[in-house]
């Protein structure tokens, strides 16, 4: 076996790891404004090592380069924050209750009307 | 090894797809639900890729990349609905 | 067009550089025949798509531009895994909690940035701007130290950002 | 050919007074004349001939296929109807003249009278069973108009629907016994209808072709149990009356049992019915008649009563009768002609009918009362005048009757009795008018009429005592013609001279004189008899039945069609059920004897992701807005399924359709409730759950069954030429464009109709937008997020983009114009929810109706443009190129179509959305509804 | 594979079924939705399952029929239009009528019905 | 050149004249609409003659779209039957247009390219030879059916158009059903190329080409309204607006010709083990149909739904000759099928006027104030219904006669004289009383309401001449059906003919 596929492997078998944690974290983590973390992030990096493994195996096996998995990756790198923003956003604005415990509430209830946070 | 890596990851996307309908079905509030399914959207972008590579065709990167578009917009649409309720106004 | 009167060949430069670039990713080729249509697609979409885009400052500096974000590159891949241990990791040792960022920038295309580094990095996400976009809201996956984090933000992500834009 | 003029001559005549309608009356009546006239005189023409034995006839093919031939027959009887019809038909005309008042429109009264003139000729004189079946429903329907004359009065409208429905129903009988007759004999051409009448006796179906045949004769010629419709015929004006409830159209009937004489009369059958139905109607309406104060009302039920003397005597099947029978026909046409003039002269003159305010008469007008007496005379049978001739013959008739055997001697005795009652009603018509007293406040002060509008009594009054005196002279011959070609073969001996000498017949008539006039005398006790039961108003009787069947049906339809569309949506999928199901028991074996695919762990998964996602979206389904995000992920993993399973364009197509529709429904789901309240009852969810998993089972089978068996299917086709005939790699898109171009085609079509018929729907659509959501929370005032309209206007230009490169490799990699079109659509969708409406609008002003035609019209232009080349529709066209440093690539008439396609989604997609948009936004898009 | 596949074809109509048979308009769209995306897997399948056989002439051996994916590209399109439409009719119909109900008036309360 | 593509025209024409009315210069603009789309109306009608004529003197005419020969590609034929359901669709149009011009159209956006796709969806599902572009064509006459029916706005209209459209939705779904089976068993999409199939088929596969073919049968009757199938007609036709109404009397009629066309072409005679499929479903239910009608003719309260009930029974009386499944039959059918459309058309019109003209009471059927044009529309509605009712002398008494004639021959006569002579019966007190409350029963004057235009009526007199006409010419057109049935029931010719070309 070729060193290629033991690398695009390697990738493969990191980006199964983040995704399925990401998911994990999505069931696991106790308040909505925690399991927002860990998709958000986790699938980032998951998704881009995939498509790495994807080049290189493309790359390696037909004759052109084929990099264009890049453009998914970029479009998960801009869309993804807005998501998640737009997500909490909604969350704040019908009031998803909050993990107790959790700190800055007051800040939290600064933000669900958008105004300035009081000092203190 | 490539294969079986595949087969492992395509088996560990599978169950987060799994833990992902299962929170969609939990809830408990609306939010967790839309990112349930956002997270769903990427996770089948890489079931997709996944399945390129096993297949060694390009023929599914466009669906791929369809997803990750597409995924962001509907995502955007649910929570301007919470939001405004109007999404389009 | 009513939107822009004076008619430029080229509104959104950088747009259009970045649009042949991703039309030669999408046909992995760099034929003359595929140059060219890029060429000319990456002139004429902009053309069309230019009155629906709002002005924005156009980055003063790119190679600092290109460091800012192979830095935000590394920490996306530390905050992954950093975000990874947390969520295996036992919840109890979490403190989550909001945080008020104040700002010093004010126009969209920056602001945008800044939460979206925030968000792709280190256990934050950016949820909420205040009405008068003076602060921005943080949701804090382990909060340690607020104020830390805050001045963390400002310089590692905030003040890059002010020099790129020159505001 | 003079046949065809006898009755094309009144046909055109009808224009004449339509034509002439402008013009003074006596002129209108005048030429209205001239072509019964000719006519007349045509048919006396002709007339030698059928005396010299032969019967003329002509015929021309109308509708082959139907059997139906514009056919003309002129023999005895024809002749003698005929003659009735014009000859009475022109004193008819004549008086009608001074009849109407100036207020009537004369045009038109004369219009319906000849073309009911014509109705009748045409039945007389037709050689044709269904074109006689044709005059016959003719003149029901012109004498519906000629009775509604008056169609102000209610009782005219009631009289004209109660006589339309009766004959109409009649007739529909009639035509089945046509056809009957017409299938057992194998020909509808009356010449060879009446050559076989054994075959016709003979026959398993005689009896219902004979009762059918008779219902229509029966309903015509109201005779019981149908008589009741003709009393209230006399709605119409009164030589309407005396032209069709007299001497024509009331004969029809008659004509009609004469017609058939030979072929169905003779059996134990026809007698028992017609003549049994005869003689209960005489009696009947004899009776009833003398009670009736109302003259017309006298008259109407003396009609029936003679009518169905006629009757008894067709149906005693006894050729002597037969005879009597043609005789009275003419007989009764004469003297009830004269009189219904005659009453009608009274009312006009006197202002009333009812007999018990007219009184004496006589003082007032005495010339016309001298001619009603002797009608009304003849009407009792009184000797030296026509009526008495026949009804002698009538008399000896019913007395040597054998056929009821030991009870024959009823006959008679009946028949006498009948005959006092009409004694003792002439005898009122005489006295109880003219003589009696004197008048009882009348609205006006009678005297007599113009000179002209008593010249028809005259005539006929004048034919009564002559017929009366000379029969045979002047009715002989035409009485034995007519009757000859009603039995339809050899006369028997008979005389019509008026003394027979001393015989039971004489002695009837005179034991039915004397009793008339006596219980007339003592009529006092018979009318308080009569005063004790309760007169019924078949009006209101019929109206009523009516009525209250129409209610009934309303009732059963609303049981029916209760306008719950779960119960017509219940029907209709328990019918597919119904019939996938039925064949599926009789496959034995479900499974087929393909080697079947290996499931892999993936697909399993992905089968229950998708079956827990479809439940959720059910289980759910109260929650609306979580059930609709369980539909998209539902939508999401069927995409994925097309993608498992090969189908790449599908997944693609699928997915973009999943989100726009997903879109369109958040957009929807704003205005609509945010829950379904729980209102299905238990048993109502059982049985929709039952229906459910059984059509589920049921499609599941058969799908299985399906795709377990082999598939020879015309694919290879398409794989085979879908490059070289094609010119593309991509199979799919090149049998969307090309092979199956024309689906495509009919698809954006839809499309861009639903567009169009979306935005009519929204134009007019008025709704509120709630002003919290279903929380009672407040709406975020943060109408456009920053990040998500700076990330969503940078994006639309890569997504451009995308669509592009979707859209050129369509023809030969997976994608497309409709995926491309989709993309695009959804990355300006974008821009509006994240920057608005208005912002869009200002910048952007596209008019998408504009979009989804041009993109139709170039979809048909690209298909027309293949007839240049004289190819049919669609033939695509396409060539590679190899310019130099450019490199390879291919042009193909194929992508224009899919440019048409491109656009069509594009604008059928903002068409809708953008607009949907709109609708809470504050200037209402209805200005533009106005053309 | 094929009865996995039958299954949740058959599993999709049922679901489809039942809420087209629901009395408010909106369930009734997600379920004819529902009831589409059975057909259209239906109508896809009869021209069999096939894996790796994207009918994309060189890009595998044996190609999957094509027909039915052309068609099944046709229904969904046709589908999508009539689903809008609907959706707006519905709309429409609660402007006009003043409630989501199918039938356009609120059915007897479920007292009544007994 | 035309004459090539002649067959191909009445689909096209309106389709592309469609387009062109939804762009520049036309778009938006009543006057051109309606000046460009009545010479379209006139255009469509002359080139259905031509079709009509061609088909007649030199047999079927087909139509390769994209040079692809059959089985492969889509096919148009035009054969007797098809063309003269164009013909009558051209007549149907041109006559809703004209009245339409009283004003109807202004009433909603977009009435004539709705009526411009409307007419080629229909004519496409006569023409076409392909069960799947069949399908096809139904949704696009169906879309374009649903947009009509609400053009003019109110609530009757919603509350109808919901139903309307989702049991059609739902009818659609069953249809890819339908296909599906079919696909997945004949393998082919060509009615011919499946006729051939059908006759020699595998054992495995009979129990589902049955299923296929049944479920296509009761979505053919859905369209056709067969009971209990027929819920959606009464309320939808009473509900549309005048015009559109009277276009939609050949609705129905689409699928009565497809349950002729596939049912006796595929499933008929000679269809071996599935040889007369449709028949004993038919048979019940069409008689039914009859007699539901029959009470709702009765039961009507306005002339709208008179009319709407009169299209039902003549329904029933079509699918019954199909039931009877012979060519006499069948061509006993078309000609009634002609003469019904056209005249149920006009009394939709009619309906139309005459509640205009009478204001607040409508064309219900209770007193009211007078007509402003009494004798002109009592005139119009008495030959109207003279003609529904089958009376002499027009068309609809040789219907009804050919009808009995078919049916005397067969066992199944006991149950259709009856019921057809019934159903004429009925008719006759619904319209007498109908007449008679709407012409005679006024009080009052009438003031306000403004006489119809000539051009709006002459849509009227367009519909009823034709009834004469066709009692006049009877023989011609009766030869025509005649020639049209035995072509269809010759099953074994047309699949030659059609399978022979693609050789060719
Ligand atoms: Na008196
Ligand atoms: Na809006």
């Amino acid at each position: 076996m070729n060193w290629i596929d033991l690398i695009a492997a390697v990738f493969i078998l990191i980006g199964g790891v983040f995704i399925l944690i990401g998911s994990i974290g999505l069931i696991r983590l106790p308040d909505f404004y925690m399991r927002l973390h860990a998709p958000t992030k986790a699938t980032t990096l998951g998704l881009g090592s995939l498509l790495m493994a994807s080049m290189l195996l493309f790359t390696s096996n037909n004759d052109y380069f084929s990099i264009h998995e890049i453009l998914i990756t970029l479009f998960l790198l801009i869309t993804a924050p807005v998501s998640a923003h737009m997500m909490a956003k909604a969350a704040l604005h019908v009031k998803t209750r909050t993990r107790e415990g959790s700190k800055g509430l007051k800040v939290r209830d600064a933000a669900q009307n958008r105004s300035k946070p009081e000092e203190g | 090894m490539l294969d079986w890596a595949l087969l492992l990851v395509s088996g560990g996307v599978c169950i987060a797809l799994i833990l992902n309908l299962w929170r969609l079905i939990l809830g408990p509030d609306l939010p967790d639900r839309i990112l349930a399914l956002d997270t769903m959207y990427i996770n089948s972008i890489a079931l997709i890729i996944l399945y390129g590579i096993h297949m060694g065709s390009p023929l599914y990167f466009e669906a791929a990349l369809l997803i990750a578009l597409l995924g962001f917009v509907s995502t955007a649409a649910l929570s301007k609905y919470l939001l405004r309720g109007d999404i389009i106004e | 067009m009513e939107a822009n009167p004076k008619f430029r060949l080229l509104p959104m430069p950088t747009h259009s550089l970045l649009l042949l670039v991703v039309w030669l990713l999408l046909n992995n080729s760099l034929a003359p025949g595929h140059l060219l249509l890029g060429a000319f697609l990456a002139v004429g979409i902009p053309l069309l798509v230019a009155p629906l885009q709002l002005a924005q400052p156009s980055s003063k500096r790119p190679l600092l531009a290109m460091r800012q974000v192979l830095l935000v590159m590394g920490d996306i891949i530390k905050a992954n895994l950093e975000v990874a241990l947390l969520v295996i990791g036992p919840l109890s040792r979490m403190q989550p909690g909001f945080v008020a960022v104040p700002l010093s920038i004010e126009r969209e295309l920056p602001i945008t940035l800044l939460a979206s580094t925030i968000s792709l990095t280190p256990g934050t996400v950016s949820c909420e701007l205040s009405e008068d976009r003076r602060f921005l809201y943080v949701h804090v996956l382990n909060l340690v130290d607020e104020q830390e984090l805050i001045a963390t933000i400002k310089q590692r992500y905030e003040a890059p950002l002010k020099e790129i834009f020159g505001c | 050919m003079a046949l065809l003029w006898i009755l094309l001559l009144p046909l055109l005549g009808t224009l004449v007074p339509l034509m002439a309608a402008k013009q003074g009356r006596s002129l209108i009546a005048l030429l209205t004349a001239i072509a019964p006239f000719v006519a007349l005189v045509l048919l006396l023409l002709v007339a030698p001939g059928v005396f010299n034995g032969q019967v003329l006839a002509t015929s021309f093919n109308w509708i082959p296929s139907a059997g139906l031939d514009l056919a003309l027959r002129l023999d005895g009887l024809a002749l003698l109807f005929a003659l009735l019809i014009l000859g009475i038909g022109l004193l008819i005309i004549l008086y009608a003249r001074y009849y109407l008042s100036a207020k009537d429109n004369m045009g038109l009264f004369y219009a319906y009278l000849i073309l009911f003139m014509t109705a009748m000729l045409g039945i007389v004189l037709s050689g044709n069973l269904l074109q006689l079946w044709f005059f016959w429903e003719l003149t029901s329907v012109s004498s519906f108009l000629l009775i509604s004359f008056w169609s102000h009065k209610s009782e005219a409208r009631k009289g004209a629907r109660m006589a339309l429905t009766v004959t109409g129903a009649g007739g529909l009988a009639l035509l089945a016994g046509l056809l009957l007759i017409g299938q057992i004999v194998g020909s509808y051409d009356l010449g060879e209808v009446l050559a076989s009448g054994d075959l016709l006796r003979n026959h398993a179906a005689y009896p219902i072709a004979l009762v059918l045949v008779l219902l229509g004769a029966f309903s015509k010629s109201a005779q019981f149990p149908f008589h009741f419709w003709l009393p209230h015929a006399m709605a119409a004006p009164t030589p309407v009356s005396a032209y069709l409830h007299s001497a024509t159209m009331v004969k029809a009937g008659i004509f009609l049992m004469a017609r058939f004489y030979p072929v169905l009369a003779g059996t134990e059958l026809w007698f028992l019915i017609v003549s049994m139905t005869g003689l209960m109607t005489l009696l009947l309406g004899a009776y009833v008649a003398l009670f009736k104060h109302d003259l017309k009302g006298l008259l109407a039920y003396s009609t029936i009563s003679h009518l169905g003397l006629i009757t008894l005597l067709l149906g005693m099947n006894t050729q002597l009768s037969t005879v009597a029978a043609v005789f009275h026909i003419i007989n009764h046409a004469i003297f009830k002609a004269s009189l219904f003039m005659a009453a009608g002269i009274i009312d006009h003159e006197s202002g009333t009918r009812d007999m018990r305010q007219l009184n004496g008469l006589w003082k007032y007008m005495p010339y016309t009362a001298t001619l009603a007496m002797v009608a009304a005379a003849s009407m009792a049978g009184v000797p030296l005048l026509n009526g008495f001739l026949s009804k002698e013959m009538f008399f000896a008739e019913t007395l040597d009757q054998v056929t009821l055997g030991s009870l024959s001697w009823m006959v008679p005795v009946l028949a006498t009795i009948g005959a006092v009652f009409s004694v003792a009603y002439s005898a009122r018509f005489i006295h109880d008018v003219f003589f009696n007293g004197e008048p009882i406040d009348l609205p006006k002060t009678p005297h007599e009429p113009p000179r002209y509008m008593r010249v028809p009594v005259e005539i006929l009054v004048a034919l009564c005592l002559l017929l009366g005196i000379f029969p045979a002279y002047l009715v002989g011959p035409l009485l034995s013609l007519a009757s000859s070609s009603v039995i339809g073969g050899e006369l028997p001996y008979y005389s019509l001279s008026i003394w027979h000498g001393f015989n039971l017949p004489l002695l009837m008539s005179l034991l039915a004189m004397l009793g008339g006039l006596a219980i007339y005398r003592n009529r006092r006790h018979l009318f308080r008899f009569q005063a004790l039961f309760p007169e019924p108003d078949a009006k209101v009787v019929f109206e009523g039945a009516v009525q209250r069947f129409v209610a009934f049906c309303a009732l059963l339809v609303g049981k029916l069609e209760n306008g719950s569309l779960q119960r017509y949506l219940f029907l209709l999928l328990l019918a597919a059920l119904i019939l996938m199901a039925g064949p599926m028991i009789d496959l034995n074996a479900t499974q087929g004897h393909v080697s079947q695919l290996p499931i892999d762990a993936v697909t399993l998964v992905g089968a229950l992701l998708l079956g827990v996602s479809a439940l959720a979206t059910v289980l759910l389904n109260r929650k609306r807005l979580v059930s609709l995000i369980m539909l998209s992920v539902v939508g999401l993993l069927v995409s994925l399924a097309f993608a498992r399973f090969s189908a790449p364009d599908l997944a693609l197509t699928q997915l973009s359709v999943e989100v726009v529709t997903m879109i369109l429904l958040l957009l929807a789901l704003f205005f609509l409730p945010q829950s379904t309240p729980k209102e299905s009852n238990p048993r109502r969810l059982v049985r929709d759950l039952s229906l459910a998993g059984l059509i589920g089972g049921v499609i599941g089978t058969i799908n299985y069954a399906m795709i377990t068996r082999p598939l020879s299917s015309i694919s290879d086709f398409f794989l085979e030429n879908s490059y070289s005939g094609g010119g593309g790699t991509n199979v799919v898109n090149v049998i969307l464009v090309d092979f199956r171009g024309m689906d495509t085609l009919g698809e954006i079509a839809v499309l861009g109709i639903a567009a169009l018929g979306i935005y009519k729907l929204i134009v007019r659509m008025r709704l509120y937008m709630p002003s919290t959501n279903s929380q009672g929370l407040p709406w975020s005032p943060d109408k456009h997020p920053v990040m998500l309209a700076i990330v969503s206007q940078s994006l639309l230009p890569l997504a451009l983009l995308v669509s592009v490169y979707i859209f050129l490799r369509g023809h030969n990699q997976p994608g497309g114009g409709f995926i491309a079109g989709l993309i695009t659509s959804v990355a300006i969708i974008q821009q509006y929810i994240a920057q608005g409406v208005d912002f869009v609008k200002q910048r952007m002003r596209i008019d998408y109706q504009w979009v989804v035609g041009s993109g139709l019209f170039i979809a048909v232009l690209t298909g027309l443009g293949s007839w240049l080349f004289g190819r049919p529709f669609l033939t695509s066209w396409f060539d590679y190129f190899d310019p130099p440093l450019v490199g390879k690539f291919e042009l193909a008439s194929a992508m224009l179509f899919d440019l048409g396609v491109y656009l069509t989604v594009v604008g059928a997609t903002l068409l809708i959305l953008a607009n949907l948009g709109k609708l809470t936004t504050s200037h209402s898009p209805a200005i533009k509804e106005k053309g | 594979m094929e009865g996995l596949y039958s299954f949740s074809v058959g599993l999709l109509t049922a679901c489809g079924v039942f809420l087209t048979l629901r009395g408010r308009s909106f369930p009734v769209v997600v379920g004819i939705t529902l009831l589409s995306y059975a057909v259209n897997l239906f109508l896809f399948s009869s021209g069999r399952l096939k894996m790796d056989g994207a009918a994309v002439l060189g890009a595998s051996q044996s190609y999957a029929d094509p027909l039915p994916q052309a068609l099944v590209l046709t229904a969904i399109v046709i589908g999508f239009a009539m689903t809008a439409f609907v959706l707006i009719l519905a709309m429409r119909s609660r402007a006009d009528l003043g409630n989501d109900h199918v039938d356009g008036r609120l059915p007897p309360s479920p007292k009544d019905q007994k | 050149m035309l004459m090539q593509h002649l067959a191909a025209l009445p689909i096209l024409l309106p389709l592309l004249a469609g387009c062109l009315l939804l762009l520049p210069p036309l778009a938006n603009n009543l006057a051109r609409h309606r000046a460009f789309a009545l010479s379209v109306g006139l255009l469509l009608i002359a080139v259905s003659t031509w079709l009509l004529l061609v088909t007649h003197n030199q047999g079927t005419q087909m139509y390769f779209l994209g040079d692809w020969k059959p089985p492969f590609g889509i096919l148009f034929v035009a054969d007797r039957l098809s063309s003269l359901l164009v013909l009558l669709t051209g007549v149907l149009v041109l006559a809703s247009m004209l009245y339409a011009t009283g004003g109807e159209d202004s009433t909603g956006l977009h009435f004539y390219p709705l009526i411009m796709f409307q007419v080629a969806g229909i004519n496409g599902a006569f023409l076409t030879g392909d069960l799947f572009n069949l399908f096809v064509f139904f949704e696009v006459l169906l879309i374009a059916s649903y947009s009509l029916l609400i053009h003019g706005g109110g609530k009757q209209r919603t509350q109808a158009g919901m139903h309307y459209v989702i049991l059609n939705l739902v009818g659609s779904s069953l249809f890819l059903f339908a296909l599906g089976i079919l696909y997945g068993t004949l393998g082919t999409l060509n009615i011919a190329d499946m006729a051939a199939k059908v006759q020699n088929l595998p054992e495995d596969k009979l129990a589902l080409v049955k299923a296929g073919g049944l479920l296509l049968l009761l979505v053919f009757s859905l369209k056709a309204a067969l009971l209990p199938l027929h819920f959606w007609l009464p309320r939808t036709y009473a509900a549309a607006s005048a015009p559109v109404a009277a276009l939609f009397a050949i609705m129905t009629k689409v699928g009565i010709y497809s349950i002729y066309r596939v049912h006796t072409l595929v499933f008929g005679p000679q269809a071996g083990d599935l040889a007369s499929l449709a028949q004993p479903w038919l048979w019940p239910f069409a008689l039914l149909t009859l007699v539901v009608g029959m009470l709702g003719v009765l039961a009507s309260p306005s002339l709208r739904m008179l009319a709407a009930n009169l299209v039902l029974l003549s329904v029933g009386t079509l699918l019954l000759a199909a039931a009877l499944e012979s060519p006499a039959a069948i061509s006993a059918a078309l000609y009634y099928l002609v003469h019904s459309t056209l005249i149920s058309a006009a009394l939709f019109l009619l309906a139309g006027v005459i509640g205009e003209q009478r204001g607040k009471p409508g064309d219900r059927l209770v007193a009211g104030r007078p007509l402003s044009q009494p004798r002109l529309l009592g005139a119009a509605f008495f030959v109207a219904a003279m003609a529904i009712i089958g009376l002499p002398p027009f068309s609809g008494f040789v219907g009804k006669v050919l009808l009995l004639q078919a049916a005397a021959t067969t066992t199944e006569m006991a149950w259709m004289w009856p019921a057809l002579l019934l159903s004429g019966l009925a008719s006759l007190v619904a319209l007498s009383r109908a007449g008679t409350t709407l012409f005679w029963r006024v009080s009052g004057s009438n003031p306000t309401s403004k006489p119809a235009g000539a051009l709006q009526l002459s849509g009227i007199w367009l519909l009823l001449l034709a009834s004469p006409l066709m009692v006049v010419f009877g023989s011609g057109i009766t030869d025509y059906t005649q020639e049209a049935a035995t072509q269809l029931f010759d099953a074994q010719q047309t699949l030659e003919f059609i399978l022979g070309s693609g050789d060719r």
